[in-house]
């Protein structure tokens, strides 16, 4: 009994908003493509998502994270796109091929081109007491009240008041968990005021240059223990659940497989696929789109997305060049305003330095370069 | 500059063959200095099961080998620092067709001929030492002798006690050239700088045929890929190793007992189980001639995976949680090259041992220690000189 | 200091009800699973886990021979921490196994238990 | 009042001015964050976002007609109604709503400023809903005019602040595991490293870090600051684990399956 063989022109692994996106460009340009995800909805991790979204039209902003997932799961559906849920994809070998566990069993896949769209993993650190039960991920918490409509437990704290720890706070209230606080270590309030704000509002502590010390219990967690690094002097608050919100990291484990070189890229996540600005890696035929490619914004992961689906049809041959450059441009263009501002600097910034790392891929990495890319060179 | 370095021997090699040559040098009082590439167990010796077995070498040289290598373990479980995991557990051959029992059966009078205790045993009989087999599974050959061990914690431990005993032991470095002047080995030049050395052992793997070109040598050690699956840790319910009759087949090169579908055989698809002492089963192999590529293939994770199906059916439900490959440095014949070189004194060759250097690697460490210092071995090794080949 | 209501004993009852957002949770069929023997009941086609929790319970295995309790820790499969054993099944992850009606839950590694 | 206005920029006094005629939309928004439903909310196009997304919000109080749908789409909830009609000392504000309790006209609430401090106890005048299908609340409350520009939320219960109990004496730090798996202390990595080992590789033969279930995912870069910490160099310069397949457990009995 051999193993299955299945292949396809294009496949797209993760249904969040860049696979999603990524697939909806391919399909528009005639090449719709077959995707994966693990998950049993397609969004991604905008179906855990209850607040409305930053961001411009195109985005969805000013509608909720799993309204936007419907809406792109829907849209992809009424292009031709082919969404296969409960599929793990287990390797992704040198040779190009997928090794995927569905529900059709194990089988090898053959994709013509791939779009890598694994989006990020928490990150997490260990301290004393962090494999006590209790202590979990803030995107876990979320996870939970969100998605399942369960309470981790009744009072939580937070650690980290980025987008992540402030968003999550305020849902963890929402569903009717008490939120003894969110501490942070730095001087200032990582995520947007607005954010913060609304937590402030409802009487949620934000406490700054706090230091996680400990979680303490016998069977799960009873209390933590926090350092005020002012007074140098350390409390103890009597939670039974503690949410980390330390940041995300690029899933690069299938992209690492693949030979895809990885750079290192901090204000991005960590390490992350090398790619260009048309979001095509060092591999011929690998494109990355979303978290995978540097954490940033759901709005910046469509924009990816968009894309990587653009580049995959160019490469393809079934886009004209023409029109390719024209939908490129225009996508790159928003994106470069949605890292304007503040937040978006350093990592605008930081995909710069990525994008112009040269000598990695034949056609240069310049925006023109990049955009015309390997066409009729398939 | 890179300095100059001396050393009494240089060893070519940080994997077990290495280590275990430099072990026993060092408790003869020589002085050595191991040579590695990448680093200790980067290469076979980290990437393989812990079969120490003897039932499943060939009658005859290999065999007494073999049997000479196993009862130098006790002595080294006990002496090394590092807990190597050594547990003589006993091993089962299983086979799947009568003519595969009928081969186990000849092989089993010859291995007792030799000395070895090997016992036939009927299907009835396998269910005393496996908590169920495969229902293909029609008998197989019982070796109380068979043993396992850890095979990184062996490498690392013969190299940590080599190093106590004064060895140093230089990793990342490579050796570019080796520099013979009047048939005799002088000095051995490497990315950390040059050796003076009279005495050079080659214990490289499948770097061996790499290193023979700097003292214009042919040696015939290919990399032959084995992959492995592992699963998640269990309690123990493996007691025994075991291995299909098609193991044996793939690996002596033996017709009757080959693997009967074509792809099989293209994977050179031999079962192989054993539990380690962290409770994860390896589950194996392959044997495939690939070049250097060690990357596991879909193909060979699903092979392993259905032919551990059929053998142990109970393992159904277990996840498997990585997969592994390793380059097993081949000879033709799968027979290990030691000896020395005509015409070149000071170089020795300790390679080739394809799949059986963690169990060879203390007969292996001794003979070759004996032929560096003593220039004579209690043991003969002209079986296994690189000149059979001609 | 405020003594935070739940952190003593958690009673079942930890499903959130009239989110100001969502409303009530859509109702999936209420069925019985079962943990270390003893029923427990959960939503059809919801993790594991998420029943789990829902009945107040957080430790999902033991490790280090049965002293340490763990718990979810990631809920997407990637932790590994909420692994259990589901019979017929072997171990599974909860946080990603769907409930379905009599399964049997054990909870692996507890000291003293096989 | 003209004193409490902060941000001309937003246009909170033209704003506090057109109250007078009836409501009026406030913008609280200060940070250049990629972002404009505001704009695409505003039926009359009062509200620009220009020249380009990270712009802060402007809004012509002249086009504002108070519909409040703005205060329901700003995805930071930075954006209430002021309204002055009254001209008897009090204002109504209408703030979005999220949380629970199910207001109801005629409840009385806390109101409350940006710090969630109490500013009076207010009356809900009118309950909205609207934003789609899960939609935001929209509460009016009647509020005395001098903290009007202050009102932030409401709520229907104060929580004391939680400061957490002083602890006298910093406890001691035990150890713990670094890698969760294959449960491995911080001490033996320590201990290991402090014998030499200067790479991830060598540290995971050593001591069986990342060989466990979640194939190192989760003790990766912890391993990599101890290892540089050790070394004396950058984390991310420390290498990383070889990704071996399956990169998610699958079950023996999945990976043989026969698969028509």
């Amino acid at each position: 009994m051999k193993l299955r063989r299945e292949s396809h022109p294009l496949v797209v692994v993760g249904a969040g908003p860049a696979g999603l996106c990524a697939a909806l460009e391919a399909a528009e340009a005639g090449l719709p493509p077959l995707v994966l995800d693990e998950g049993s909805r397609g969004g991604g991790q905008l179906v855990k998502q209850i607040h409305r979204f930053f961001g411009s039209r195109e985005h969805g902003a000013g509608k909720r994270g799993f309204q936007i997932a419907e809406e792109l799961v829907s849209g992809c559906l009424g292009k031709g796109v082919e969404i296969r849920l409960g599929h793990k994809v287990l390797g992704f070998f040198p040779d190009g091929r997928l090794l995927v566990d569905g529900d059709e069993g194990v089988f090898v896949l053959q994709p013509g081109a791939t779009i890598l769209a694994t989006g990020a993993v928490e990150k997490s650190f260990p301290f004393p007491g962090w494999t006590l039960p209790g202590v979990m991920g803030a995107g876990a918490a979320q996870t939970l009240v969100n998605q399942h409509r369960v309470m981790p437990g009744k009072r939580a704290l937070m650690v980290g008041a980025g987008n992540v720890g402030l968003i999550v706070a305020y849902q963890l209230l929402q569903a009717g968990v008490e939120v003894a606080g969110v501490i942070e270590v730095n001087r200032a309030v990582g995520g947007y005021a607005v954010h913060a704000g609304r937590l402030r509002r409802e009487g949620v502590p934000i406490l700054l240059r706090h230091r996680l010390r400990a979680a303490e219990g016998k069977k799960e967690v009873e209390s933590v223990l926090v350092e005020d690094m002012e007074r140098g002097t350390w409390k103890r608050f009597s939670v039974d659940t503690l949410c980390l919100a330390v940041g995300m990291a690029p899933q690069a484990e299938l992209a690492a497989m693949r030979g895809c070189r990885l750079v290192y890229l901090s204000e991005l996540g960590g390490f992350l696929p090398w790619h260009d600005r048309a979001m095509r890696t060092d591999r011929p035929g690998v494109y990355v789109a979303g978290d995978l490619a540097g954490v940033e914004e759901a709005s910046v992961a469509m924009d990816e997305g968009r894309l990587a689906g653009l580049a995959a049809a160019l490469d393809a041959g079934v886009l004209d060049p023409g029109e390719a450059a024209e939908r490129m441009e225009e996508v790159m263009d928003r994106l470069e305003l949605l890292r304007g501002g503040p937040f978006g600097e350093p990592r605008r910034k930081a995909k710069e330095r990525l994008c112009s790392m040269t000598g990695l891929v034949t056609g240069g990495a310049g925006r023109k370069a990049g955009i015309r890319g390997r066409t009729g060179r398939r | 500059m890179p300095e100059v370095m001396s050393s009494e021997v240089v060893v070519i090699g940080g994997g077990v063959i290495g280590a275990a040559i430099a072990y026993y040098l060092c408790r003869e009082g020589a002085e050595v200095m191991i040579v590695e590439e990448d680093d200790l167990a980067s290469g076979a010796s980290g990437a393989c099961d812990g079969f120490v077995s003897l039932q499943t070498k060939a009658p005859g040289p290999h065999l007494r080998l073999a049997m000479e290598s196993a009862q130098l373990f006790p002595e080294l479980a006990e002496d090394l620092d590092v807990d190597i995991e050594y547990r003589r557990c006993g091993g089962l051959l299983l086979a799947t067709s009568q003519e595969q029992m009928k081969e186990l059966r000849g092989r089993a009078k010859a291995l007792k001929a030799e000395g070895l205790e090997v016992e036939i045993l009927a299907a009835g009989d396998v269910k005393d030492f496996l908590p169920e087999v495969g229902k293909e599974v029609k008998g197989g050959s019982y070796c109380p002798l068979d043993a396992r061990v850890n095979p990184i914690s062996l490498t690392l431990g013969l190299a940590k006690k080599a190093q106590e005993m004064g060895a140093t032991i230089l990793r990342g470095c490579k050796v570019e050239n080796i520099v013979v002047t009047n048939n005799r080995v002088r000095e051995v030049h490497t990315t950390a700088g040059s050796i003076h050395s009279r005495r050079v052992v080659c214990a490289a793997g499948v770097g061996s045929n790499q290193i023979g070109k700097m003292i214009i040598v042919d040696v015939p050690v290919l990399p032959q890929r084995g992959q492995i699956l592992v699963t998640e840790s269990r309690e123990p319910v493996l007691k025994t190793l075991v291995a299909g009759a098609e193991y044996l087949g793939t690996k002596a090169n033996i017709q009757a007992l080959m693997p009967a579908d074509a792809e099989s055989a293209k994977l050179g698809l031999g079962f192989t189980a054993e539990q380690t002492a962290s409770g994860n089963l390896l589950l194996g192999s392959t044997r495939e001639f690939v070049g250097f590529d060690n990357q596991t293939t879909p193909e060979a994770m699903n092979a392993i995976a259905r032919n551990a199906l059929r053998y142990l059916p109970w393992v159904e439900d277990m996840d498997v949680i990585r997969s592994f490959a390793g380059l097993r440095p081949c000879s033709p014949d799968g027979l290990p090259i030691l000896g020395t070189i005509k015409g070149i004194r000071g170089f020795y060759l300790a390679t080739g041992h394809s799949g059986d250097g963690i169990c060879l690697a203390p007969v292996t460490g001794v003979t070759i220690s004996e032929l560096v210092l003593d220039g004579e071995t209690s043991l003969d090794i002209a079986p296994f000189s690189l000149y059979r080949f001609k | 200091m405020k003594k935070g209501k739940g952190c003593e004993g958690k009673a079942p009852g930890m499903r959130v009800r009239g989110h100001p957002v969502l409303g009530e949770p859509p109702g999936g069929r209420e069925i019985t699973v079962f943990l270390d023997g003893k029923p427990l009941p959960a939503r059809e086609g919801e993790p594991l886990a998420a029943a789990l929790f829902a009945s107040g319970i957080r430790v999902a295995h033991y490790a280090a021979e049965g002293r340490e309790p763990r718990g979810p820790f990631c809920m997407i499969g990637r932790c590994t921490e909420c692994r259990m054993v589901l019979e017929g099944k072997g171990m599974v992850l909860t946080c990603l196994t769907p409930a379905e009606e009599g399964m049997r839950l054990h909870t692996p590694g507890r000291r003293g238990k096989p | 009042m003209g004193s409490e206005v902060t941000d001309e920029t937003n246009g909170w006094q033209e704003a506090w001015e057109a109250a007078e005629n009836g409501a009026v939309a406030v913008m609280d928004c200060h940070e250049e964050i990629p972002c404009n439903p505001c704009q695409e909310a505003c039926p009359n196009g009062a509200i620009r976002v220009e020249p380009h997304v990270c712009a802060l919000p402007r809004l012509d109080p002249g086009a504002c007609n108070g519909c409040g749908r703005c205060v329901a789409l700003c995805p930071g909830m930075a954006v209430f109604l002021l309204d002055r009609r009254e001209r008897n000392g009090f204002a109504r504000v209408t703030v979005p709503y999220e949380m629970g309790g199910k207001p109801v006209e005629g409840d009385v609430v806390q109101v409350v400023d940006g710090e969630g401090k109490a500013l009076t106890e207010g009356k809900i005048l009118k309950v909205r809903a609207w934003g789609g299908e899960a939609p935001t609340l929209l509460l009016t409350v009647r509020v005395p005019e001098e903290v009007a520009l202050k009102v932030r939320g409401v709520r229907y219960r104060l929580i004391e602040l939680d400061e957490g109990l002083e602890v006298e004496n910093a406890p001691p730090l035990l150890d713990y595991p670094i890698c969760r798996c294959e449960d491995v202390s911080l001490q033996n990595v320590r201990e290991t490293l402090r014998s030499g080992v200067r790479s991830l590789l060598t540290l995971r033969r050593a001591t069986r870090v990342g060989l466990g279930y979640c194939q190192g995912l989760f003790c990766q870069s912890s391993l990599r600051e101890e290892l540089a910490a050790a070394a004396g160099r950058e984390a991310w310069k420390m290498g990383s684990f070889r990704v071996r397949p399956p990169v998610r457990p699958v079950k023996l009995g999945r990976l043989g399956g026969e698969n028509a």
